[in-house]
């Protein structure tokens, strides 16, 4: 399906790679927001799925490696009319970017985060990553990984964050759905996206994934806290895709509004000569 | 008429308050007045003081000479009693050395439990100090109304009571007012502002609407600012998790469209060091300032320094061009931020702020603000169907588009990248590139301002930064001396002005003062010009430099 | 009580404040711990809490604002015969240092983390601190802080970290003891001490707390790790102390112990020649 | 005797091991081997090649002639065949252009298939290059089973027959063999060997146990190296979350008493930056691997730079001691690995290593690794009661314990300190500690190697760190055009010996070389001599120089 997202620089990734699906899932999404290029922002940090937002048509900040969420946060904030998606690789997000993910999840910008989490460093190589399962043996880690895997829905949970969901690139049309809820819920929204990487991972393969994955029942409430903390600690035979959590509070660029009384921080335009001559006399 | 008062005592006790307090009657009298802090990074105890200096005339620097202490316990006696020479003590002491000064013991505390809450000690003390000056109390009545008229009656009258009983106690001792001739004025228009206030009031002037930053000593206090003006102007101010989100929040606002900044002091900086290579490589406009304290590392986070001078001009991996402004005082500070907003948005650069806890904490008077530098209104491309954000340009900028603002998308990426922002691997586009973006250096010369020039064919001091306002002084003792002493003070350390050899080589005897150990503008000068400079004056103590070391340093180096 | 952990460094701290009993407590503990001196290893960041190293007679390694955990962490490493803790502020270890607290909690080195949490920035005095109450109000922000608090135990047990413990400053007694269990404990034991800070935190005072806290009854199961997470929510009218959770997971130390064999890291004396004569028919 | 090859595919194809057999073949048979290689950011695809040159006597750099290219696929032939003037291209080829070259159409995934897998596309390849050059196939069937033996017979049968078959068509095609001579050694006991694995293995013959790192390229290679012996030799290899992280790992181990290390590149360098400061405060002896690569920013991940000179130099705010140390080639690296581990205990500061990716990839053939430099064994001092972490001292250096060695304690601290090591204010102690710290930088110019001096009277070509090798090419070039070329050349550009003023006023024609923009080596010469470099030679494309590449350059500078 072509969409007006498409664009025509040239892809370097893998073939098969499971950052495909993450892109053409991510394309119809948005068409089907109708959203437009013009008014979307990719963030992403350096990795192999930060090389993403590069084969959308779309505006793009490329950053540094770990240091997207920030650079979303402030884009959102400066100009609330934009759709600001922040989008890399799970060693970027989760490991050198960690502390960022933490703390916007407490200051709920209105952005979403979405990880192609494929469990293990894919442009350098093949190190393990902070998801990549105990005993997971790469050149690095010659006698397998020794730390215990960084499960980023329970993280997430566990700080309240507003939205919480997982998906698999594997299956585009499950991931459509979950990249719509999430660019349309207001606040900050963490799509946790389980990506086979064909170079890397020999563990954790399309196969390996489709033998696992289940979406969460009707039964499963995403208003209750408890509940969705419980489901998130599953993991092995069966691993569980779909919103996990979900949890209206009040939003950064909504409470900067309120407090500030601005629409967006683009340039006003003001007296300065006024302003300085209002403030001399507080300094007396 | 040239003044000094210092005023000492345990963190939390309330020199501030005092020093405060007396600043600001000094100033609405009609003095100028001037004031350092000396501090410890604590929150209670230990010893502060503040020193501050009058006279009829502007001042720019602390001198060594106290002629007034206030002892707000007994640590402060027994540190600093000996530095005054023939003036006057203040304080329930108790007197342990021969002293030439005039020591009159004064229990603030007392006085003010006497008079009901031992809290007034301060305002004891205030009024005790005016008293031995033999200046009016009414100005100080009437700050006292305006800081506690919410609070109610009660502690107006209080505070009011307390100020006069210092003032009597003083005067029934039976010393003449100091001051012979006192100013009737009580209302002068005078302002008394520190760098960092100024710093913040020149952000806000420039137009900032994001700011972003990480506490950290000295330059927390623009952080404060800026949140104070914060719901005034409409500016979002966030105190970011780290340093690394403080800058890469600010990189994000900028790409945007906001004009954005953030502060810290070197460690802090340490960590902006990778999103200060991202600001150059977007070709994101950013104003960075760094408040200098001495290091390495942690150091002496309460103190001053100008260490970081060949760190902030080298800081990232590869090369890029960037400015680098010191202030050298307030009302300087103020219209440096204007002109780094202008500079960061002309030639799409990082600028770099290098102010140190001297600027940042020191008070100075101006009757009023020259308000040179105005703000450019921004200049966005807009962002056509075929806009590129990095088109090849022959002064090396290219138009900047703000997402959102039109049908072309603004692609910004920290990889090497062809003109419309996308990641290359494309060898020669990368050569194209870089020469592109070094390119700038050469149109930026020309916007850098020239140093400070005062003529003098005996000897030119050379600075840099906050050191300004202690070279100008020293000079004009030379000056009175008979050595004809020139000033060449730089405010721009990076870049230099392209003629900077033919400067140097014409400037008569340059002596280099630095707050550092190294010489380091010393150091970029020799790089810069091949000449050398042997004569420098290097202090690496924490504190600022006062006029009389100055001085005597000065003769060390050139005898 | 003088101990031979007393030493003669003079105080900073205001008269008063919290971190006093956080001393007592910790040279009490480890006098009854039996420790030495000088097998002991005090490693912090920077704050006002970050100095108390200082007053303890033991070896002190203040390192940089953020950075405790990986230091003691490596100290450890190197050296397991001594009993490492790593030692700070809420905005060290929560804010600055927010993402080693993370990966070292997925590492499980055997070292403890006291975090002295007055909610608030000291030693700059005052700004809100990642665990600032919502509406907390500073002079960095006068609008009131609009974050959400950061839940240092959820955010513990949601990563299984080993042990995970609350005390409160004001209880010196309970401190000890829960001070002494985490020390025992082998693996990465996270003790998160509420701390009134009298000059900066007029909310959240002694008696603020003292109307609160509360022990964990004996009906918890300390090896829940859902019951865990579920008391590990209550912040209110009660605030829950004790050991919410406890794990037994692989030491980081001992696995470096299986994999490599060695004792420790110090220096051992090697024939370099020799090894350089067994390498080079690699490079053939 | 000296030939050039070049292999060229899309990442993924197999370029490396067709490379990687190739240049075993050739040392096993005793010649000198030199390679290179190209690749980009990117796991699969695009476009990457190895360049292998090869000679009966040492080499020590790439030249620009190709004599054979080997294609993988099209896209090779399409950017590379006009770089083969007089020799041959393989592969499966659409010829689209006139050429010089002869081309001898091979289709080594056909033939592969053929045979029953095309995954022995590769082997065909080298047999097809053996066949054509002349060489004995031997050694590579020896390869063939020390690699292939594990994985059970059919494959190694099936690797050999690929290897025939190659070999087969090409020597059917008619061409005679391109050497004439050939060796009939197939056992040579030569090594290669690149800049990464020398790195790493000069850290485990300097006793380093503790390597932590988060990966980037180029340093990842030394990474891996570490881990992969790991337990061989006992030593931790942790991967930390950030760079931050891996620093204040390492500076952790070393105060433990481990020898410790750390690398990166240029971006995780910057976060570094405080840890730098941190080490040097604490006078904790710490290396650290600064591999290069351009920037600004993530700029070309893979790609060789010089950029980060200055940088390093300067990185942290204010001002301590540290060397720096650029190690010219593979056997250097390792040497220079072992003197930065006994300099940074030495001294306790930091010892920074810049190697580049043109260092860390690229492979020297040697025939035995000349290990001049020892590692020093600890020189702990006994933690007694009294113990006093930074005694004041002569030379700066005070005695270091380790904690849990003795009754006294180790008390590190990031703040300014007392003797003891716990924090202070006392300002007058803080002038003394930078004194002491500032001090040894004395000691430190005794200690640093002097450049690499060959005379030549007509100019000297100077450089630093990779670009050595080339420029000792260069020079001999030069010298055979009759023009008598020095060189003097760089390992460690930091601190400088203190005779290199009077060294540089005695050198003559100085023409400075250097991978990056600014010319960064000729700017901290000229700070520190007061002379002018006026001659430079810069590249800054990503790619290292070639030999007739800077042979062109400098007749440009020099006429
Ligand atoms: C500060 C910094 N450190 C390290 C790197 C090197 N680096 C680039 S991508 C990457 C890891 C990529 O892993 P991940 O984020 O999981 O993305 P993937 O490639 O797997 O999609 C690293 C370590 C960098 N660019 N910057
Ligand atoms: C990199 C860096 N950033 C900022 C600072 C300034 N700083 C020192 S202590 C501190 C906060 C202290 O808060 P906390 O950790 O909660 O300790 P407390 O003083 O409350 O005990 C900050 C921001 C610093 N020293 N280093
Ligand atoms: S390395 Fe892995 S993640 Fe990267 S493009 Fe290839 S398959 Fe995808
Ligand atoms: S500022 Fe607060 S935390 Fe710091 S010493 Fe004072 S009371 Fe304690
Ligand atoms: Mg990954
Ligand atoms: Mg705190």
């Amino acid at each position: 399906m072509s969409t007006i997202f498409d664009n025509k620089v040239e892809n370097a990734w893998c073939p098969g790679c499971g950052n495909f699906g993450i892109q053409n899932a991510m394309k119809r999404a948005f068409s089907e927001l109708n959203l437009e290029p013009r008014n979307v922002v990719l963030v992403s940090g350096i990795g192999q799925a930060a090389k993403a937002p590069h084969y959308v048509n779309t505006n793009v900040f490329n950053g540094l490696h770990g240091r997207a969420v920030p650079v979303a946060f402030a884009i959102k904030t400066v100009n609330p009319a934009l759709t600001v998606i922040a989008e890399s690789g799970d060693g970027c997000m989760y490991g050198e970017g960690g502390n960022h993910l933490l703390h916007n999840i407490r200051r709920n910008p209105d952005i979403t985060v979405m990880v192609h989490n494929n469990q293990v460093y894919g442009l350098t190589k093949g190190q393990s990553s902070p998801t990549s399962e105990e005993g997971f043996v790469t050149k690095t880690q010659p006698s397998g990984n020794i730390s215990r895997p960084f499960n980023p829905l329970s993280f997430a949970i566990s700080q309240d964050a507003s939205f919480v969901a997982r998906a698999f690139s594997g299956d585009i049309d499950g991931l459509v759905r979950l990249l719509k809820e999430a660019i349309r819920w207001k606040g900050f929204s963490l799509i946790d996206i389980l990506q086979p990487c064909v170079s890397f991972n020999k563990v954790n393969t399309y196969a390996w994934y489709r033998k696992r994955i289940e979406y969460l029942d009707e039964a499963h409430d995403p208003e209750n806290r408890l509940q969705a903390f419980e489901r998130s600690l599953e993991w092995g035979e069966r691993i569980l895709l779909g919103i996990f959590y979900r949890k209206k509070r009040p939003v950064y660029q909504e409470r900067v509004k309120e407090n500030l009384g601005v629409e967006d921080l683009l340039y006003r335009g003001f007296e300065s000569e006024n302003i300085l001559q209002g403030e001399l006399p507080r300094f007396r | 008429m040239d003044y000094s008062l210092k005023i000492g005592g345990a963190a939390g006790q309330g020199v501030q308050t005092v020093a405060d307090s007396l600043s600001r009657v000094f100033l609405r009298q009609g003095y100028f007045v001037f004031t350092t802090k000396d501090y410890q990074s604590r929150v209670r105890g230990g010893h502060t003081f503040t020193q501050i200096r009058i006279a009829g005339n502007p001042l720019s620097a602390m001198r060594e000479r106290v002629d007034l202490l206030v002892c707000l316990n007994q640590e402060t006696f027994d540190r600093h009693a000996t530095e005054v020479q023939e003036g006057f003590i203040l304080g329930a002491l108790e007197k342990n050395q021969e002293l030439s000064a005039t020591v009159i013991p004064v229990d603030f505390k007392k006085i003010a439990q006497d008079l009901g809450n031992q809290i007034y000690a301060n305002m004891v003390a205030v009024g005790a100090v005016l008293g031995l000056l033999g200046l009016e109390i009414s100005s100080m009545e009437k700050l006292i109304h305006k800081y506690f008229d919410k609070k109610g009656k009660d502690v107006v009258e209080s505070n009011l009571s307390a100020l006069v009983a210092g003032k009597s106690v003083v005067e029934s001792s039976g010393h003449p007012p100091v001051f012979k001739e006192v100013r009737k004025d009580d209302d002068n228009k005078n302002i008394l502002i520190n760098g960092n206030d100024a710093i913040g009031l020149g952000a806000v002037l420039a137009g900032c609407s994001f700011y972003s930053a990480y506490p950290m000593t000295p330059s927390s206090g623009v952080l404060n600012f800026m949140a104070s003006r914060s719901r005034e102007y409409g500016i979002v101010v966030e105190q970011a998790e780290d340093e690394i989100a403080a800058l890469n929040m600010a990189i994000g606002a900028s790409y945007a469209g906001a004009r954005a900044m953030t502060g810290t002091s070197g460690g802090g900086f340490c960590l902006m060091v990778e999103g200060l290579g991202l600001a150059a490589m977007t070709e994101t406009p950013i104003v960075v300032l760094n408040g200098q304290r001495p290091g390495p590392s942690t150091g002496l986070p309460t103190r001053t320094s100008q260490g970081d001078l060949e760190f902030v001009i080298h800081a990232s991996h590869d090369e890029f061009p960037r400015f680098v402004l010191a202030p050298r005082e307030p009302e300087d500070a103020l219209n440096t931020v204007i002109r780094a907003f202008n500079l960061a948005e002309r030639f799409q650069v990082p600028v770099i702020i290098l102010s140190d806890q001297y600027l940042a904490d020191s008070e100075w008077t101006y009757a009023e603000i020259a308000f040179n530098e105005s703000a450019d209104p921004p200049a966005f491309a807009e962002a056509l169907d075929d806009y590129k954000r990095y088109r090849i340009s022959k002064n090396g900028v290219s138009p900047r588009a703000v997402p959102g603002t039109g049908p072309g998308l603004v692609i910004a990426d920290s990889d090497e990248h062809d003109q419309t922002g996308h990641i290359t691997e494309d060898l020669s586009v990368r050569v194209e590139m870089q020469e592109k973006r070094m390119r700038k250096f050469d149109d930026m010369r020309n916007w850098v301002r020239s140093p400070l020039k005062k003529e003098g064919e005996d000897l030119t001091l050379v600075g840099w930064g906050s050191t300004y306002g202690i070279l100008l002084e020293a000079r004009e003792h030379l000056m009175n001396q008979g050595i004809h002493a020139g000033l060449y003070h730089f405010t721009d350390v990076f870049p230099f002005p392209s003629d900077i050899r033919e400067t140097f080589e014409a400037l008569p005897n340059p002596v280099i003062v630095e707050g550092n150990y190294l010489g380091q503008l010393a150091r970029l000068l020799e790089r810069e010009t091949g000449l050398r400079f042997p004569r420098r004056v290097n202090t690496y103590n924490g504190r600022p430099m006062l006029v009389e070391e100055l001085l005597h340093r000065l003769e060390e180096v050139t005898k």
